[in-house]
């Protein structure tokens, strides 16, 4: 039965040599081997390390092509020109559903070609060698960032292959992600994939591992993506996890997205165990972006103002380009750089806005009810409580493209543009919280004259790319106050 | 009458915001909306055509993986013996291509119309409109954007 | 003997017969037939009354190139594909310098080569007609905008030519902009300006003026910027302008500009008299630009966020181009739709900073101090005073190029990267208000572990455009903060 | 002996805080600066450099019109009879042009040499040393800018 146990040291080798039988790259795992690989790794590519000793927000991008050689000339490029501080290996849609087949068909075409038809990077067809080529060639920490349900073939073989972090977990990269595939064997999957990174900790490999925290991008209350981080921190923790990054999306209102930065590290200090390092990661506005590079690079600096303002360990960039499909390197680099320079010129000013802590406030009430209901829901056991609390409503993400959640609940911006919900089907949260959404969505209601209806939701998915934050009738901008 | 379209994601694709969006337009301007949701594949919405007798089938792809996921697309609704207009849309191609090329591969496919992910739900649903020569249903509902 | 006093009607029609005899297009300058062409200019391009009204920041570039289509094409352009709100017109070096001759030379060249050899558009070489068909051309407001000292042809020409904003003012296009003209016939020459502004304005054409705030855009303190727009709105308003839009240059300090922003407002608002109507403008970072685009919209953005807390009723928009010329129109678009999109998403936040009230009280005593100097060196008169003042270092702007003031002073970013003087001259700020500046300059010193020099003034010069606010030694970043 | 060089910006451009941080770097590296200050006629430029027998002439110039401006510089300074060796920097074009299609137009018109407004002062002082022939003067005062 399902539970937030360790697997066994058994268990962990039985599997481990089932999954790598599922493909001939995964014949090339040797744990042993690889933890001496890891050894011989330079300071500079310690992932986790890098990371935790950081002394200002270090800036990753999102970056991944079919082509070996193309990728380290992709990440040699971002890493120069674009100053990325810490580098990613996104992989292609094909590896992420275990379709090892068509990702393979797809690189020899993009070899054959020179075109890149596949979305990413194949990493289990270009095996451990080919990742040791790219971390070998590239000098700073690369992670994989993917969205696998089942990533388990995909953890040995970058693990082996000299990665030193992983981005993912059972929630977040399920429910956002596939529609049919069960959560609770999303689960043990993942306890598989934290366990080997959790025995490449035990020997002093310390593997970063990286809970995807914006979802779906799309309007996601803060809570609920706090929530869902923390009990996959728990999760990887208890597998042996030892340097954990929580992350979350930018929603575009400032106070609250410092707010929720706050919350999420306090929160996260506050659940996971003292072992643990944590690690927070902000990433920018993840929804809808302008189909225009100038209004995105304004989408991109409010998301440095951000980070600039909140300080989270680490922030992943978008690029000008992200309307209209995977960026050159050149508008990848310039989202990192123009991303930088905001930082840079805010970091060191002290800015404090009014309303935070009541905000964090509020964002914690609500992780809090979010989590109770979790653990209740488990009997105590967070990866049963899980489970559980998905199937009953109780826990939600708006937007959920997977059988395993509701997609009930309806989230729309308040008249300061504040995420909240109007629908909140069986969500766990108190009354007293269902009161303050509904007061401060009324409030918008009336601004604009107006019930609350998906209309308003359609209104506010589509605002950020068509030029503001709230998705008012008629495109209008509300209240604006004076200089004085 | 109500007419009936399939509407879907094709492939592993899961982007599932701008359907839900769609739905909502194309139900508000009078459609039956058969909605499969995303990671649907080629089988599954030539059966729905079928099971719901639809007069079009909307087809969903925002992941840059659309050429692939379509390949054979016309073939197994032909097979099926569906015979509806057929519209595909959002981001259909890897990267940063022309839009112009991409029409062209997908019309070459067999597709009755291709839409950039620019497109405003109202405009499809006035070219469906006029593809299914109806008369707009009710012209202020069918607004759904302003 | 200069006096703040309304300019007597006859010599207005003196001086006006005497410069219009200068130059050629000056004979076709009637004032009774442009108050009748005003009169049927649509209320869209009426400066005053759009910039007035606004319910949102306007937004507004800078641009001019010198043949009429082009310039045409170029405002078209802007307006339609930048979106801006106001339009400008900037004019070129020569005929901001009265060489009407050899900006009548880079006009032909212009024509005849189709290279632009002129660094903006020869508006008095146009004429009343030239600027006319502009004016009728393109369907917004447009100003002109220059720095030239001596503009009394350029205004009684652009004016006849339906123009209805008209940027500068004795001090802030003297002191920035020459070396050798001297600041109290400077003046004569800007009370000409205003009484001819004042002389459409009784006859129902209000013809909006605009010192220009960020002088030498260059560290330049906002209590300085405050009360040098102050004097030259009283300037102005004595000769009869009723539409006066105060400017204010970012200086890269959330808080300091916020504060400064109001603070130009409220004092605005005390020293004007009651029949002007007042509007503020903010100028997105005037000092050297960062080499690279990427970090350009960085900066630019930073701008777009302040304005949208602030709320001036203009921004005036940089382009990410701006470091290396004259920006290609498409960059100049992408900036003030960069601009925009930051505006519109924060605006209709509530985003209220700590100590922005503490700064602004700073500032106003600043500017207090600085006035009162000013009326008490002409014993009461605001033209003899300045003039005055400069004289004795009662009043100074940094970097100042011109031999009316005495540049004397040196200023520095503190530890919070708010613009303070180490070097004061002669400058009329009380002991107190030197003790506050000295205390926060020896703050950052100390965190940087070295001496306030010239060292410091030139790294913070080149800090910006390096990609960081305060100019560290070794280009490092200083204390940041985190997220709890 | 410290030598000897003039400074200014030439033309009507009053920009000035380009050449206030060259005086101060070429004097901390060494040099006697003779800054004229901005708005400096060619006259000027060749009367300075004759009355302080001046090394080098620095121009500097930012606002576009720098063709112009000093068009026929070389035969004033020649007139003058000046022999110094003669730099210009700044934004020496009006727009967005290529900066080696500049360089070749005020090669062209007798400089010497020829830098952008990316130019560090420490690459102009370096090239001025090596043009002079002298050595550099305490190294670590030389690198004004690190
Ligand atoms: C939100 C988002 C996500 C969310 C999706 C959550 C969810 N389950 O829905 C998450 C974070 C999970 C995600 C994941 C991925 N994403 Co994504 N995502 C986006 C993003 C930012 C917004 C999409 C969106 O919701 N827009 C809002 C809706 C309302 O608009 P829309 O989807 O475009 O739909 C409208 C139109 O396109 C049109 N339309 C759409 N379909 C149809 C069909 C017809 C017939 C018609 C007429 C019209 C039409 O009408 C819709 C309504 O107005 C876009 C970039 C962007 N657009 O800004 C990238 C983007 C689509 N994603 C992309 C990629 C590559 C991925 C990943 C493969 C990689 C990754 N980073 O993990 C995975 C794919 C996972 C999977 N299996 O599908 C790329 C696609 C690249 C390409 N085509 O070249 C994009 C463009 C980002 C980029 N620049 O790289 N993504
Ligand atoms: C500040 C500024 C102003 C201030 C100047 C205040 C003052 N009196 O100094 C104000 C606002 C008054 C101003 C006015 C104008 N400006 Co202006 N200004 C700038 C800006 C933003 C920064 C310049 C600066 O101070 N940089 C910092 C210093 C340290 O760097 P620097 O000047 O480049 O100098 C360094 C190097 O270039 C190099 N260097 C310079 N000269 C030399 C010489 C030699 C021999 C060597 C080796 C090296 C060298 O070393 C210097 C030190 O590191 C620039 C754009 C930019 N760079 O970001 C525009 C810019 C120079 N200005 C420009 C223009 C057009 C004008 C105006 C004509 C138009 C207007 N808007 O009013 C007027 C001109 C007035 C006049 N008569 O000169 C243009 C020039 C266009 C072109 N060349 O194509 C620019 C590039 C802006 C733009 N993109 O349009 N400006």
């Amino acid at each position: 039965m399902l539970a937030d146990e360790p697997i066994p040291s058994e268990e962990l080798r039985r599997i481990d040599a089932e999954i790598r039988a599922e493909w001939p790259t995964g014949d090339a795992v040797d744990f042993e081997e690889a933890i001496a690989y890891h050894g011989e790794l330079p300071p500079e590519k310690r992932f986790a390390e890098v990371l935790e000793s950081a002394d200002r927000p270090l800036l990753q991008p999102r970056a991944g092509v079919p082509r070996l050689r193309e990728q380290i000339e992709l990440l040699e490029y971002l890493h120069g020109e674009g100053e990325a501080d810490l580098l990613p290996t996104t992989i292609d849609s094909y590896t992420r559903d275990n379709e090892y087949g068509k990702a393979r068909t797809g690189l020899e075409e993009a070899r054959e070609t020179g075109e890149d038809t596949l979305n990413g990077f194949p990493a289990v067809n270009h095996g451990v060698e080919g990742c040791r080529e790219l971390i070998e060639a590239v000098d700073a920490p690369i992670e994989v960032r993917h969205g696998t349900p089942d990533a388990r073939l995909l953890a040995a073989i970058t693990f082996a292959g000299g990665f030193r972090s992983f981005e993912g977990g059972p929630i977040s990269y399920n429910i956002p992600y596939t529609k049919e595939h069960d959560l609770a064997e999303t689960i043990e999957h993942w306890q598989f994939v934290d366990r080997l990174a959790g025995a490449y900790t035990d020997r002093g490999v310390r593997i970063n591992r990286e809970p995807f925290g914006p979802l779906t991008g799309t309007l996601v209350p803060p809570s609920i993506a706090i929530a869902i981080g923390i009990v996959e921190g728990l999760l990887a923790a208890t597998q042996g996890v030892r340097s954990i990054t929580l992350g979350y999306g930018q929603v575009g209102n400032v106070v609250q997205d410092v707010a929720a930065l706050r919350a999420l590290r306090s929160l996260g200090e506050e659940y996971l165990p003292a072992e643990v390092t944590l690690t927070t990661v902000f990433h920018e506005w993840m929804g809808g972006f302008p189909p225009d590079e100038a209004r995105a690079n304004g989408v991109i600096s409010l998301g440095g103002m951000t980070a600039a303002i909140a300080a989270p360990d680490k922030v992943i960039t978008k690029s000008p380009q992200e309307f209209r499909g995977v960026p050159t390197k050149e508008a990848n680099a310039a989202g990192l750089r123009t991303t930088r320079q905001v930082i840079d010129m805010a970091i060191e000013q002290r800015i404090e806005i009014d309303g935070i802590p009541e905000e964090r406030a509020l964002i914690e009430r609500e992780s809090r009810c979010l989590l109770d209901a979790i653990f209740d829901h488990g009997d105590g056991d967070v990866a049963r409580g899980v489970v559980r609390a998905f199937e009953s409503g109780a826990l939600d993400v708006p937007f959920a493209p997977s059988d395993s959640a509701r997609a009930a609940i309806l989230p729309a911006r308040d008249d300061d543009g504040r995420v909240r919900l109007f629908e909140f089907g069986e969500l766990a949260m108190d009354q007293e919280i269902r009161e303050i959404h509904a007061a401060r969505l009324s409030k918008r209601a009336e601004t604009e004259g107006r019930e609350q209806s998906f209309r308003m939701v359609a209104d506010d998915v589509d605002a950020i790319s068509d030029g503001r934050l709230i998705g008012r009738p008629g495109g209008a901008i509300g209240g604006v106050g004076r200089a004085d | 009458m109500p007419k009936t379209v399939v509407l879907g994601v094709i492939g592993s694709d899961a982007h599932v915001v701008g359907i839900t969006i769609l739905e909502q337009a194309f139900s508000a301007a009078g459609f039956d909306v058969v909605n499969l949701g995303v990671q649907t594949s080629q089988e599954e919405f030539a059966e729905a055509a079928v099971a719901h007798d639809a007069e079009a089938v909307l087809v969903s792809s925002l992941y840059g993986h659309a050429e692939q996921d379509c390949r054979g697309f016309h073939d197994v609704l032909a097979a099926h013996g569906v015979d509806a207009v057929t519209y595909i849309g959002g981001n259909l191609a890897v990267g940063q291509d022309e839009f112009a090329r991409t029409r062209e591969t997908f019309e070459a496919m067999g597709f009755d119309r291709v839409f950039d992910s620019e497109t405003d739900p109202t405009e499809a649903i006035a070219a469906l409109e006029r593809d299914l020569r109806i008369a707009t249903v009710e012209p202020e509902r069918a607004t759904v954007r302003s």
